[in-house]
């Protein structure tokens, strides 16, 4: 009821939505010169403000409105969510300054898909699961198809809305066959419930179907293959910016969802889902990275090693365990720190196509030729990224790369270690093509180019990210080992 | 003293990688700064190993062996991984050989390299800093993480600096690595789910997978694999002959002389004392692949005729008397040889290949600056292209039959001790495969000998092709190789302090394992 | 027995709605028969005793999805008819697959299953209690409900928009 | 409260069961005798309502409008009603048959089926659901899509583009309808009609209270039923009749029916919401009366609709649009807002029923104040424009 | 009272014969109106559940209504999109959308 209801728990989604409106009246008011600087501006500190809110709350345990979770866990995603959207504006200032003059709405979509990612992350009943998911889903739509003069755009966009229609479709007749098994969508309740005697006679006849149609859904917005299909062209299509967004924070909210609902609803069904990812988590490295190999396009290559990522990250998932006393790699936080890893990697990646892309018309593996004399910073930025991506230490990759590893060694799942193994050299291979292409091939026919102001900002957080990520790996363990326990129940 | 104790391994650590970022610094149009800068700082972990390398010996003759100038500090304390560094008498010696081929290398490549000099100092001086984090780390991420570091450098030495398929070598050599190394580190977590710890230390005391031989097995072949690779062992060699061959000058050096090291160092550091019983159990396998190591390397030198290419093989060869000695170590643990004689022999063996190590960085760090000299006149790594150089080039001649010489083990030089006790020590534990490795030895005299001594320095000179474009050995190219060769005479003669050092590391590690002496 | 009846007639006006959507080969009559079934699909919430979603049902299925598809229809007018055929490459395989998937569900769901049935009546404050529920336990979800319509009405203006001259 | 029901159900129902019929069949035949009922009632209001437009329209243009088939030419419908049914039914050779054919009977079926929830008298509804004003609205876009069928399938530019125009428009207006009819709703807690027509009792007529909600209301009735001056979706002039252009005959006289439906049902809903529904004087002694003043109430708001018809002008259609987008719809929405405010406001319901009426009042003059300064300036603008051409 | 499982197994073909227009239809409004259809067959169930297992509790209500106002959102954004899709190429055929292939 309202009363009970405590507003402090949803300070960040609020402060969000408000900020998207103040975006709005900003783009409504203010001349276009101001609005330039102004909306991002206004949409940053929103963020920021909505940082603090969630930052200032970390440690919290409590359900909000019967709907919402404020635990570590979703703060978690929470921070990262923002601290990443933070950084798409700033990387996305000239590019769409270029491409539309719809920028009020462009950031207010951005904050509103950050409002849905935080419900979504905290959301502890099927319902608000759903809401998350298809509200986060609809406005990438919308992102995906901004540029709706330009063809990639708008097919990307579609691609990604029908794939996504239908997903959501199936997980839902998942979900409705979770309530009618347990008569509730909270999700704690529905694990007390699959325990229940009457329920138990029947759970073998529903477990295959209600874990399979509801992973439909999570694998789709995580990009998991078979469910990928959207990916590289939504990738690809999508303004750079957006793919960014797409790319880490969308994806890292399939894993938050996709890690509460089994793990909260259904821990007794733990044997059926775990095998299930770990066939998906198999399929996906494999398929991702050997689709990446063959890409020409950058852009596209590091679509399909997100998708490659996500069977990594998904390890995570697979070797869950809850081992006694808060001890770190029980697996929840190999995702966590995966994700906060990733976002800032692949952000960075992203952001880094974007200014080629910006500076050169086109993010093909021949615009990076000699990128190092071009525009050395970009080439270095680059650099940084795909090796952390590859997972080298000291970078954020080797960190997230690390904690996934771990517990499927701990679990001794010994097929899927080696897959894994394979697969990230296959992974660093292609890295090693872009870094060939920047680094050894010169092209002294090709003009240098300037990185906007917004972008280098952008890129110089994202590269203290992904040092800060892998050097003080202690903090963020600390943190995704404490998120993780709250959610096992530690 | 107390600074020094407790400042001494991080200063050296770290100092390089200041100097990187010094460099990185510098605007790129003021070449000679960069080049100035680099190597002046890098004189200054040269002069700290070098006071390591006698306070070491100082302490070692006061009696305190083991591992000194010990740093702990936590760093992830929920994964039990800290920033633990220390030294002790195997790494003191292979710190300053770092130390020292860096140093040379970047003299060197001052006068040599002239395209994109920034960022090829840059990459050298973090270079450093890999390898030097490799040698002192005591805990198994912090190996690993240096163990990386060393990695990318390279990888960008070899494809901006190298020869005409340098692309090719480059890719190759970083995905070899990165296939071991990613299996090293799942070897590692499996070591930390035993125990709760990355501390090399407190894992060599508490010897984790003593009593399951089929687990410690696998997590030995994980590590096994990271570091064969390294090393690199038959049949893990093939991206060396490429790497080697393309990469320039400098980094053969390095990549010849220390990162090879860096693989042979992993066993004496992880696997032996943390998986005494595994270490025991596949001694034999390591036996094989080192003689394997050796006699193939030996053999496919002598099909060479890229002199480059010929080092690079030559280098396998070489390591494989590094892996027949370890193996020679293990094998002994087993007990399975007589009590008396596998004693000693076993420290005998590992002596030769803690000395094979250092010398071969000595030894081969100077055959690839020579033939990057004849390079650098020639532009062609072809054998067959020269003949007659002795009389042209009379000082590099002689430079080079030393280096040679050495290398094929002639008595008065270094090369010979390592070589001796490698195989005096294995001929007590595993006498037919030691046998067998022997016959490397002859063919490495006939590759050293009729491959290049013969086609090189000997014969017709080709006048017409040459002419006057080759010149003898100028002022920065003695300079550089001095250094090595009077190293090389001086071990070949006097090897006892090296050799105390190494008997020491060998006789402290195989107790560790379990040994009793 | 007479609400049996009725049932089976509405499901069976329903399905075959349904199929006609999925293989008529016009368009537009697809979308018709959408309504038909968006219909019948209402008529079987009256039978289920939820008069608000039947009525829900149709003023949002019937009155604005369906209007918005045949909306869109009509915009793209051409495109339904003629050239190509309605069905891809793929349409046998899909019927294949469908056809399997459906004697699946209906196996496990229908026959396999024991739901927990009770025999309890529909309380009649039923909406009341739903409003209540929105505004209280799902006001969360109410709230997010209307930023993603305010969201896709903005979006779909914003994508839809005439070109910019 | 329920007087005639009972008493009129009971004999009916003691009727059937002395029959000796089975109760499944006594609710198969209520519903039967119900759906007669109020088919009669709906047709023959229809007869007389066209009379009365046409009669009105007449004596607006100065002329005397059906004077030859009856008395005043009270019959004239009737006989044009079978003409139009006598006449040849005409499908032109590409239309699309299915929907065609259906479209002029679902037209009529979506505003019948509104009167099912309408309380002509006290108890006298057919069903009084507890959705009652939102099976109004849901039954509405029932319509919408009658229209988009006949409009399509006529295969004929102009009935597509009377089929867009429907959708654009009947759409629009839906929202402020649905706003202003909340405002009621909201006031009295229920959605079901019965219980909205209790709530206004002694007097307190919701359009009495809230004027401006009423007034809402009705602007939104007018384009809704497509009359002037938002009858754009069949403007003569510009798209010759629009949806309904290829049809003729009988399926014709379906659309022509419906229309007229329509105007009667709205004005009833408004009756229902705003004035009261069947209160008045005595209907508490006279049940009977509250049909007499349920229809009287119904037939002034008609005959306001078709005053207006008969005397404005139609507009353009952006400014149609512009007008539901940017003043009915904000306008429905504060209302929304007060009245839900006030609902909860701590006083004495008079007190906040002359509160609320005030406030009404005043945004009423304000939204005017605006529109009409709008147009004040537009015109201005116009004119200035026009000067500096000529 | 018609037995539960009779609206499961309405639902559940109802759901089947969307999948399938959705995998076998070429127009990207016709794939739609098929996850249109299994929207409906999920509220089916979901209504079907409420009412033969937890009549008291409106959750499955609650989660039928916000399936509703999601599909609006969903067609809105959907169809907004094929318009745009329309205004490029023409068309609004999926399997011609090949720009971005391979």
């Amino acid at each position: 009821m309202l009363n009970t209801l405590n507003v402090v728990r949803l300070l960040p989604e609020l402060i969000l939505l408000v900020t998207a409106l103040v975006v709005i009246f900003v783009d409504l008011y203010a001349r276009r010169r101001t609005a330039l600087w102004l909306l991002p501006g206004v949409s940053i500190a929103g963020l920021v403000l909505a940082f603090v809110a969630a930052f200032a709350q970390w440690g919290a345990q409590e359900v909000v409105a019967g709907t919402l979770a404020a635990d570590s866990f979703a703060f978690y995603f929470k921070l990262v969510a923002a601290v990443t959207v933070v950084l798409v504006i700033l990387a996305s200032v000239r590019y769409m300054r270029e491409r539309t003059r719809f920028l009020g709405e462009f950031y207010a979509f951005l904050l509103v898909a950050t409002l849905a990612v935080f419900v979504a992350v905290s959301a502890t009943d099927l319902i608000t699961v759903y809401l998350g998911l298809e509200t986060l889903s609809i406005v990438s739509y919308v992102l995906t198809g901004f540029l709706r003069d330009d063809k990639r755009s708008n097919e990307a966009a579609i691609k990604y809305f029908l794939y996504g229609a239908v997903a959501s479709a199936i997980m839902l007749y998942g979900f409705s066959l979770l309530y009618g098994l347990t008569g509730t969508t909270d999700l704690a309740e529905i694990a007390r419930r699959l325990q229940a005697g009457d329920v138990l006679a029947n759970l073998e006849w529903v477990a295959w179907p209600a874990v399979i149609l509801a992973a439909v859904g999570f694998a789709f917005k995580a990009s998991l293959v078979p469910f990928h299909q959207w990916a590289p062209d939504a990738y690809e299509g999508a303004p750079t910016p957006v793919t960014m967004f797409l790319s880490t924070v969308s994806k890292a909210t399939g894993f938050a969802v996709m890690a509460r609902v089994f793990l909260t609803a259904m821990p007794s069904l733990g044997e059926y889902w775990m095998a299930l990812l770990y066939g998906l988590a198999i399929l996906t490295m494999t398929v991702g990275n050997l689709i990446a190999l063959r890409q020409t396009s950058v852009k596209r290559m590091l679509a399909y090693s997100s998708i490659a990522h996500a069977g990594f990250i998904l390890m995570g998932l697979v070797a869950v365990t809850a081992p006694a006393g808060g001890h770190p790699f029980n697996g929840l936080d190999g995702v966590l720190m995966y994700v906060v890893a990733y976002a800032f990697t692949n952000a960075g990646a992203f952001a880094v196509v974007a200014a080629v892309e910006d500076g050169t018309g086109d993010a093909t593996l021949d615009n990076f030729a000699g990128l190092i004399a071009r525009a050395p910073f970009l080439a270095a930025a680059m650099l940084i990224f795909l090796l952390s991506l590859a997972g080298v230490p000291p970078l954020a990759g080797f960190a997230a790369k690390l904690f996934v590893f771990a517990p499927v060694v701990r679990q001794e799942y010994y097929a899927l270690a080696v897959v894994a193994l394979v697969n990230a050299v296959v992974a660093a291979g292609y890295y090693l093509k872009v870094v060939k292409q920047m680094f050894f091939v010169e092209v002294p026919e090709r003009p240098a180019f300037a990185v906007a102001r917004g972008m280098r900002w952008a890129l110089w957080l994202m590269i203290i990210g992904v040092f800060g990520v892998g050097i003080f790996m202690n903090w963020f363990a600390f943190m995704s080992v404490r998120s993780a326990a709250g959610m096992l129940g530690l | 003293m107390a600074f020094f104790e407790r400042w001494v391994l991080t200063i050296i650590l770290f100092w390089p990688l200041l100097a990187s970022l010094w460099v990185l610094l510098i605007p790129k149009e003021q070449e000679d700064r960069i080049r100035r800068v680099s190597i002046w700082m890098s004189v200054v972990p040269l002069v700290l190993a070098a006071v390591l390398f006698v306070d070491y010996g100082t302490r070692f003759l006061g009696g305190t062996g083991g591992i000194q100038y010990e740093v702990q500090v936590t760093w992830i304390p929920q994964l039990g991984a800290s920033y633990h560094i220390g030294a002790d008498a195997l790494s003191v010696p292979l710190i300053f050989l770092t130390a020292l081929l860096t140093t040379l290398s970047l003299y060197y490549s001052a006068r040599v390299i002239k395209h994109r000099v920034k960022e090829y100092f840059f990459l050298f001086l973090l270079l450093e800093t890999g390898m030097f984090g490799v040698f002192m780390a005591l805990d198994l991420v912090l190996f690993y993480v240096f163990w990386e570091v060393g990695l990318v450098p390279m990888f960008f030495l070899i494809g901006i600096w190298g020869h005409e398929n340098r692309m090719y070598a480059s890719l190759k050599f970083f995905l070899y690595t990165l296939v071991g190394s990613v299996a090293m580190l799942l070897a590692f977590l499996a070591l930390y789910f035993k125990t709760g710890t990355f501390d090399i230390v407190k894992l060599t005391e508490m010897r984790p997978f003593a009593d399951d031989i089929v687990r410690a097995s696998l997590v030995f072949f994980g590590i096994f694999l990271g570091l064969a690779i390294k090393v690199p062992s038959w049949p893990f060699h093939t991206w060396l002959p490429d790497a080697h061959t393309e990469a320039p000058t400098a980094g053969s050096v390095i990549l010849a002389g220390i990162l090879l090291k860096l693989g042979a160092y992993g066993f004496l550091r992880i696997l032996l004392p943390i998986l005494p019983s595994a270490f025991a159990y596949w001694g034999f396998l390591m036996v094989i692949l080192g003689v394997i190591s050796i006699v193939y390397g030996a053999f496919v030198c002598m099909a060479q005729t890229d002199l480059k290419r010929l080092i690079a093989y030559s280098s396998v060869s070489h390591m494989g008397y590094v892996m027949l000695g370890l193996g020679a170590a293990g094998v002994a643990l087993t007990g399975s040889v007589p009590w008396l004689a596998s004693k000693d022999s076993a420290a005998l063996a590992m002596d030769g290949a803690m000395l094979q190590m250092f010398n071969h960085g000595i030894i081969t760090g100077a055959l690839f600056f020579l033939v990057g000299i004849l390079y650098e006149r020639a532009h062609t790594r072809d054998l067959t292209a020269f003949g007659g150089l002795s009389a042209k080039l009379p000082y590099y001649y002689g430079i080079f039959m030393v280096a040679g010489f050495a290398s094929l083990g002639l008595p008065g030089l270094a090369g010979f001790w390592s070589e001796f006790f490698v195989f005096r020590g294995a001929f007590d534990i595993v006498r037919i495969w030691a046998a067998i490795g022997a016959i490397g030895v002859v063919v490495t005299a006939g590759y050293i000998l009729w491959r290049i001594v013969a086609n090189v320095f000997l014969g017709e000179f080709n006048e017409e092709r040459w002419g006057n474009k080759l010149w003898d050995m100028v002022g920065y190219e003695k300079a550089t190789l001095w250094p090595l060769i009077l190293i090389m005479f001086f071990l070949g003669l006097y090897p006892t302090p090296l050799v105390n050092f190494f008997n020491s590391a060998a006789v402290e590690l195989l107790t560790k394992a379990g040994f009793m002496f | 027995m007479i609400l049996k009846v009725v049932f089976l007639l509405v499901s069976l006006f329903t399905v075959g709605s349904a199929l006609m959507v999925v293989t008529h080969k016009n368009l537009f009559s697809s979308a018709l028969f959408l309504v038909a079934s968006f219909f019948g699909v209402a008529a079987l919430y009256v039978l289920l005793e939820a008069e608000f979603l039947a009525v829900a049902q149709v003023l949002i299925y019937v009155g604005a999805i369906a209007t918005l598809i045949i909306f869109a229809i009509m915009l793209t007018r051409g495109m339904m008819s003629g050239r190509t055929s309605p069905r891809n490459d793929q349409a046998a395989w899909a019927g294949l697959a469908s056809v399997v998937l459906g004697l699946v569900l209906l196996y496990v769901v229908v026959f396999r299953v024991q739901w927990p049935v009770v025999e309890k009546p529909v309380p009649p404050d039923t909406i009341e209690q739903l409003g209540r529920a929105l505004v209280g336990r799902y006001v969360v979800p109410f709230e997010v409900a209307s930023v993603l319509l305010l969201a896709a009405l903005v979006g779909a203006v914003l994508i839809a928009r005439e070109k910019e001259v | 409260m329920d007087v005639l029901k009972p008493q009129i159900g009971d004999w009916w129902h003691a009727l059937l069961q002395g029959a000796g019929l089975s109760s499944g069949w006594i609710v198969f035949l209520d519903a039967l005798v119900i759906t007669l009922i109020l088919l009669g009632l709906g047709l023959t209001s229809v007869l007389f309502a066209v009379w009365l437009e046409r009669k009105l329209a007449a004596r607006v243009q100065d002329r005397l409008g059906p004077n030859r088939v009856g008395p005043y030419g009270l019959v004239q419908t009737v006989a044009d009603a079978l003409k139009l049914l006598t006449k040849e039914d005409i499908t032109p050779d590409n239309a699309e048959r299915l929907s065609y054919n259906l479209a002029p009977g679902l037209a009529v079926f979506a505003v019948l089926m509104l009167l099912l929830v309408i309380p002509f008298g006290p108890g006298l509804i057919g069903a009084d659901i507890n959705v009652g004003v939102l099976y109004l609205v849901a039954m509405g876009s029932v319509g919408i899509m009658a229209i988009l069928m006949a409009g399509w399938s006529s295969n004929n530019k102009y009935a597509l583009l009377g089929g867009f125009r429907a959708v654009a428009q009947l759409l629009s207006y839906e929202i402020p309808m649905i706003l202003a009819m909340s405002v009621p709703v909201l006031f009295a807690g229920t959605m079901s009609m019965e219980k909205l027509v209790e709530q206004q009792a002694h007097g307190r007529w919701f359009g009495v209270v809230m004027p401006a909600a009423f007034f809402l209301y009705f602007l939104a009735a007018l384009a809704e039923n497509e009359r002037t001056p938002f009858d754009l979706l069949e403007a003569d002039s510009e798209i010759v009749a629009g949806y309904h252009i290829e049809y003729s005959g009988m399926k014709f006289a379906w659309f022509f029916l419906a229309f007229f439906l329509n105007t009667l049902i709205l004005s009833a809903i408004a009756t229902t919401l705003f004035l009261g529904g069947w209160r008045g004087p005595f209907v508490e002694q006279v049940p009977a009366l509250g049909i007499f003043y349920f229809l009287a109430k119904s037939f002034v708001l008609v005959f306001a609709f078709m005053w207006i018809r008969a005397t404005f002008p139609r507009l353009r259609i952006d400014q149609m649009m512009a007008f539901a987008w940017k003043v009915m719809v904000p306008t429905g929405l504060v209302l929304v807002l007060v009245a839900a405010v006030f609902v909860k406001l701590p006083v004495a319901p008079l007190v906040r029923d002359v509160l609320l009426f005030l406030v009404n009042v005043f945004i009423l003059l304000v939204v005017a104040g605006l529109v009409g300064r709008h147009l004040r300036l537009q015109i201005k603008r116009l004119s200035e424009g026009a000067a500096v051409v000529s | 009272m018609v037995p539960l499982s009779w609206y499961l197994a309405v639902a559940a073909v109802l759901f089947v014969l969307g999948l399938f227009g959705v995998l076998s239809r070429r127009n990207a409004v016709a794939i739609l109106m098929g996850v249109e259809l299994m929207l409906n067959a999920v509220n089916i169930n979901l209504l079907a559940f409420w009412r033969y297992t937890q009549p008291e509790n409106v959750a499955g209500l609650v989660f039928a209504v916000i399936v509703l106002t999601v599909a609006a959102a969903e067609a809105a954004v959907g169809l907004a999109l094929f318009i745009a899709l329309y205004r490029l190429r023409e068309s609004v055929n999926v399997d011609e959308i090949q720009l971005l292939k391979g």
